[in-house]
């Protein structure tokens, strides 16, 4: 038996993008940094010099600007991809992502679809401050006509992003400057996964972990942590949070009663809110205890290691959590 | 062909006005009279423009009687600018407007009736009464839309120039061949995307014209209320490096001759143009403004130079256009239009299934697919697909 | 015994601005047509006059501009009131409402406060469409920092936005064009309205019904009719969503055991899927159906009317959630 | 006062390295030889710019040894710019700028070591650790940030001047009195909200000069391969009819000259100002950049041009710098930001509670209010306040 094959995140991202480009001409990639410099974060090195200057395109700082030119070269039929350094530059780019990317298609009555994908990291990056570690799916998910993909691992986000390129609405694709050189399986033979389908990644019997991105990582080490203690955990990774794949939640709820909602977003008005709703809502007669949510704290992100620390979520308080939500047991 | 006698250049004190809207101007094109358009043409033009006018006063009346909703920006007044660019350009030529947006619309070639039942809310309109006055789409025509944020569609121009190149010279192998329009109003001259835009276009040699419809207002801001070096718009291009052309949008030959060297330019250099086209709204914003913003004498001088009354007259003196001829342009419109209002009355609202479609394109959760509006020749077929949503299965 | 005072909401936010600039200078207006115009919305008809050009300042088309600006002044100690046109023109200034503002005092360690209150028309202001209909609540109400009052009246609009200004934070003051004619008692006296306190307007037995701003209206028709059919409502306006006053709620839901949030943003992760899922946590026990929940069409909004009148929140929607959430009454 | 020997022109070889980095350039300020300053004074600028260039040599060791965290842009090569502006303006003179600002608040007069402990995350400094290297705030040195997001502060900058002149003349009813200062990089041209800034400022007559750190770069972008016109950006300036000048930013002696004047004029007639001031980073954009993207024959042009050795050359060639006065000037400077690092070890990290003040200045929920830093003499003073929130009430 040979090894599985192991590569990083950030190259995961990176085959996804050349395959795509290989196949369809229309498809190229445009964004600050990408082309001769190989990317801030280096996931299309070497695309320059396999696809050219004519398809890795260098753009100015200008958000709005090349969010919008995309959107109108998506509009006449290219298939662009468009890397946001951070997601948390961009909020200069609102009007075109929320206003015309999503609404093109219903406002010209079906005539105009947008395919375009928005990539690039969100989330704390490390000490990065404030203005630098949005979790924009707290913001964004709100909205309609736009598809949110926020995978924890390269074989997801390698899958993930070549449905969201070959697809024809808008994908907001979101990644994790932490999670770029994970290292994890992904097969040499082409995949797809489709949008709104989660993953079971750990089966337990006494309360549902739901989470995605990144924090699924501490979802797993809380299983790990709470296993000693005598609690079984399900660890429900959503993949994609529009669409949100609930029905896999409640079927795991309506079997362990408990559940609790990891989403590294601000509390309120969060996809987290949401699906703690929903699942209120779908397992009313199934639930011991109320839905219980890890969030951010809910202020700006803080500088300081051991305030950002205390800021995001992490096992311990997943742990915390979920011995409240299941403290009959 | 035939030789115009030149349009009659504006009076001393209408110049003066001239300069308190837009400020003292230099570069103004000269009245391009010695300009070689077959007459037929101009008619035609003076037909479009005849219809963009009538179109436009029972929009006026359609909205008094409350069947259009929402808001609605009349262009009576700027038909020359619609009119003489469109006509400058190849129909595959991509255009982009703001929401002023039924002029271009009608001077693209949409039939007045799809355009009336999308303000009437319909299931006949142009994007199946889910758009409205402001978001005029026809794929058929190349009308990449009307946009209703101030400003938004700039860049959107630019990514239709970027894609027709791309299309051209990387998937095609071919040299470039089109070139994108995109409209915009003075006021998003202020807009930081017109900003952006303009560098990019600059920067990636993108074959895209920014026609500012220079109306001197935005809603009640004179323009040099709202915009530095008002008087020389110009300049602004400049500080991006790309060419700057002032023209008299109140004459649709002028408009045409001029925008036809700058379309042939761009579409053989690749290179972007900017254009300061001087015109004038007859009427308010929308429907509700009193315009105590500026003088009726100010609106007098500007009506002196009604662009349909202009070439009316121009071809008249040269004897091509018979008060007969003319009266029998009038009235196919006004029979045109009447058409377009009936049918438009004779349309059904959307269905309600219809809130649901043209979403996402790919079915998913309560959404029922996409379709074509009618005018497209589709049909509303909301598909069949799993749904991955837990509304059926779980509540 | 005198008539009640009865003025339009309009100009009760007018009354609101001009007391408060009559009392301290450091208050001055900005925003697109606010001067010579008036007011897009008649709303400061007036101020010009009184005021001069110094303190009501007509701006250009230029929301990112003229936002941060007022921040920068702020920040020198200024108390700078924005109007937005509408809300939905706010998203080309995503990036100063959201990454400056709220986050000034805290990236700063509490050396520069933001004292600035943007305000204007939110939500479907009657088939303008889907760019110019946005219910910005459903998106801002996510992010720390900022304040968010959403008044149904002309009585709480004065009180609320006098607070607003008087205020230390940065606040997002959001009204309804299709509210403001609405006539209402405001007395002569001066008065405030604090933030985070909702108001109980109808009391009941038998369900909770909790919304804020346009749609509290639609709650109290719901609540007439439902009467009729025997089932007693409470209504709760809760005035603003930053803070919100789940506790007012919470105490109402113990009562009548059900509750339906009215909100009349997006519902994916909204200020409604937030209250519901408090409102679960906290009356677990108290609770004999789900939070049923209404919104807005999870759709762009449409132009025509009839599918505006699908999209929206209504009172015959609200009855069937009340009946659905108290089916065993 | 004493007259130093001209600065030396650069070599002709240099001068198209120059033109390769910003373009072929006319209209560069004539060095300025004569200007009258005490020695002093410059003596005072050469200490701030060691101080600014040792400051950072310890930044970049602290990061490698991990006790910076973040990104962290360092100042080296650009110390004229912020020493010579700030000298140009007055204190009370407000300041704002991006994210590579410790020079400036070096500048500006904050003791390293609140600089340098709020890039350790430690109470003690400028922010209480709660900002980190990009948001340097300093209220009572009139400095208004650092700020992450590219081009942000450009109309803040606006705001400042706008809320000084306000203050002056609506509130206190006399002249306008100051100027701000609004810095940006070259790459923030290319953002929206700059355009915006400049149309504003122009409009309204702002006392707000814009100065553009032009070092040829933003990340690895040349700038003209992101900024159209990069050879001339003051004509995006006359796009705005805002008077453009350009700067060499490798001398301070010209940097306060010409500063000096334009702040002058610009606090006179209460119309903005623009500057191109021409400077290079020597090091790389963040901790992290290998500058695959210029030659080492490139960075060696321009170190020769090193302002900190300019100066100190002008000044012992025109004997008034012996080299025992420049060694203590050196130690002294190592010393204190020695101390600095030391303080910063010292100062232990922000308590837990921290997480919750600063969010709001008005008590409320799970915040517990607002406290100056030390640094401004306040202390940390959690609010006592009856909370609105639930937490307490129902959990
Ligand atoms: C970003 C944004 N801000 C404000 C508005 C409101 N608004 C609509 S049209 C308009 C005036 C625009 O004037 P101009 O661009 O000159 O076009 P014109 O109406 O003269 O055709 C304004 C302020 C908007 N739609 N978008
Ligand atoms: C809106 C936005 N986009 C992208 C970034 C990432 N970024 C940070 S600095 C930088 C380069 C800026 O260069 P310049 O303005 O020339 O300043 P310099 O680094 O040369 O001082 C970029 C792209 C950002 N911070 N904000
Ligand atoms: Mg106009
Ligand atoms: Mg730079």
């Amino acid at each position: 038996m040979t090894a599985l094959r192991e590569i990083e995140f950030r190259d995961a991202l990176r085959e996804a993008m050349s395959e795509e480009m290989r196949r369809d001409k229309r498809v190229m990639l445009m964004g600050e940094e990408v082309a001769q410099y190989n990317g801030a974060y280096k996931v299309s090195r070497g695309m320059l010099e396999e696809f050219g200057p004519r398809r890795i395109i260098d753009t100015p700082i200008s958000e709005s600007g090349f969010a919008g030119m995309a959107i109108g070269a998506a509009m006449m039929g290219l298939k662009p991809v468009v890397e946001f350094m951070s997601w948390s530059f961009s909020l200069v780019a609102a009007d075109p992502i929320l206003n015309n990317a999503p609404k093109m298609l219903y406002m010209s009555g079906g005539q105009f679809g947008c395919s375009v994908v928005f990539r690039g990291n969100d989330g704390a990056g490390g000490q990065l401050g404030s203005t630098h570690s949005w979790c924009v799916e707290g913001l964004y998910s709100n909205v309609p006509g736009i598809k949110i993909a926020i995978p924890s691992n390269p074989y997801d986000a390698k899958g993930l992003l070549k449905t969201s390129i070959r697809g024809s609405d808008p994908v907001f694709f979101l990644e994790s400057e932490r999670m770029l050189g994970n290292k994890g399986h992904v097969p040499e033979e082409e995949y797809l996964i489709p949008f709104g389908q989660a993953a079971v990644i750990h089966e337990g019997t006494d309360c549902t972990l739901a989470s995605w991105g990144r924090p699924v990582h501490f979802c797993m080490e809380a299983a790990e942590e709470l296993k000693k203690q005598g609690i079984s955990c399900e660890v429900i990774d959503l993949r994609t949070v529009r669409p949100l794949d609930v029905g896999t939640v409640v079927r795991s709820v309506r079997k362990t009663s408990a559940c609790v909602v990891v989403d590294q977003s601000w509390s309120f008005g969060s996809p987290g809110s949401e699906l703690a709703s929903q699942v209120h809502r779908h397992c009313f007669d199934d639930l011991d205890n109320y839905v219980h949510r890890v969030h951010s704290a809910d202020v700006p992100t803080p500088y300081a290691t051991n305030l950002e620390q205390e800021y995001l979520p992490n096992a311990r308080k997943i742990v915390e959590a979920v011995r409240s939500a299941t403290y009959n047991l | 062909m035939t030789t115009l006698p030149p349009s009659v250049p504006s009076a001393p004190a209408a110049t003066e006005v001239h300069a308190k809207v837009f400020g003292a101007t230099e570069h103004l094109a000269p009245a391009a009279a010695k300009v070689d358009v077959p007459v037929e043409r101009m008619k035609q033009w003076l037909r479009d423009m005849l219809l963009i006018r009538e179109f436009e006063v029972r929009c006026m009346q359609a909205y008094q009687e409350k069947k259009i909703g929402g808001f609605c920006h009349v262009y009576i007044g700027q038909e020359a600018v619609a009119v003489g660019c469109t006509a400058a350009v190849e129909h595959r030529d991509p255009i982009v407007t703001a929401y002023r947006d039924h002029g271009h619309a009608l001077a693209r070639g949409m039939d007045p009736k799809y355009c009336m039942a999308e303000m009437f809310g319909r299931i006949g309109g142009c994007a199946k009464g889910k758009g409205g006055s402001m978001h005029m789409f026809d794929r058929d025509n190349n009308l990449f839309g009307g946009h209703g944020i101030v400003g938004a569609q700039t860049p959107l121009g630019a990514g239709l120039a970027f894609a027709c190149k791309y299309m051209d010279e990387v998937i095609d192998g071919k040299p470039s061949s089109r070139v994108a329009l995109c409209f915009l109003g003075d006021g998003a001259l202020n807009q930081g995307a017109f900003h952006e835009a303009l560098n990019l276009a600059g920067l990636f040699d993108l074959p895209v014209i920014y026609v500012v419809e220079n109306n001197g207002y935005s809603m009640g801001t004179a323009i040099a209320r709202g915009t530095t070096m008002a008087h020389s718009l110009v300049t602004k291009a400049a500080g991006y490096g790309i060419d700057g052309y002032v023209i008299d949008g109140m004459d649709v030959v002028d408009v045409y001759a001029e925008m036809k060297r700058i379309a042939d330019r761009c579409r053989a250099t690749s290179r972007p143009a900017f254009v300061d086209m001087r015109t004038y709204r007859y009427k308010g914003h929308s429907m509700s403004d009193p315009r105590k913003y500026r003088t009726k004498e100010e609106e007098e001088v500007f009506e002196a130079e009604d662009p349909i009354g202009k070439l009316q007259r121009r071809l008249q003196a040269a004897g091509q256009l018979g008060d007969d001829e003319f009266k029998a342009m009038q009235k196919a419109v006004r029979d045109q239009v009447r058409e377009g209002v009936a049918w438009s009355d004779a349309s059904p609202p959307p269905p309600l299934e219809e809130l649901f479609t043209d979403v996402y394109l790919e079915p998913w959760g309560p959404y029922t697919g996409s379709a074509q509006p009618a005018m497209n020749g589709g049909t509303v077929n909301p598909a069949g697909f799993k749904t991955i949503d837990t509304k059926e299965e779980l509540s």
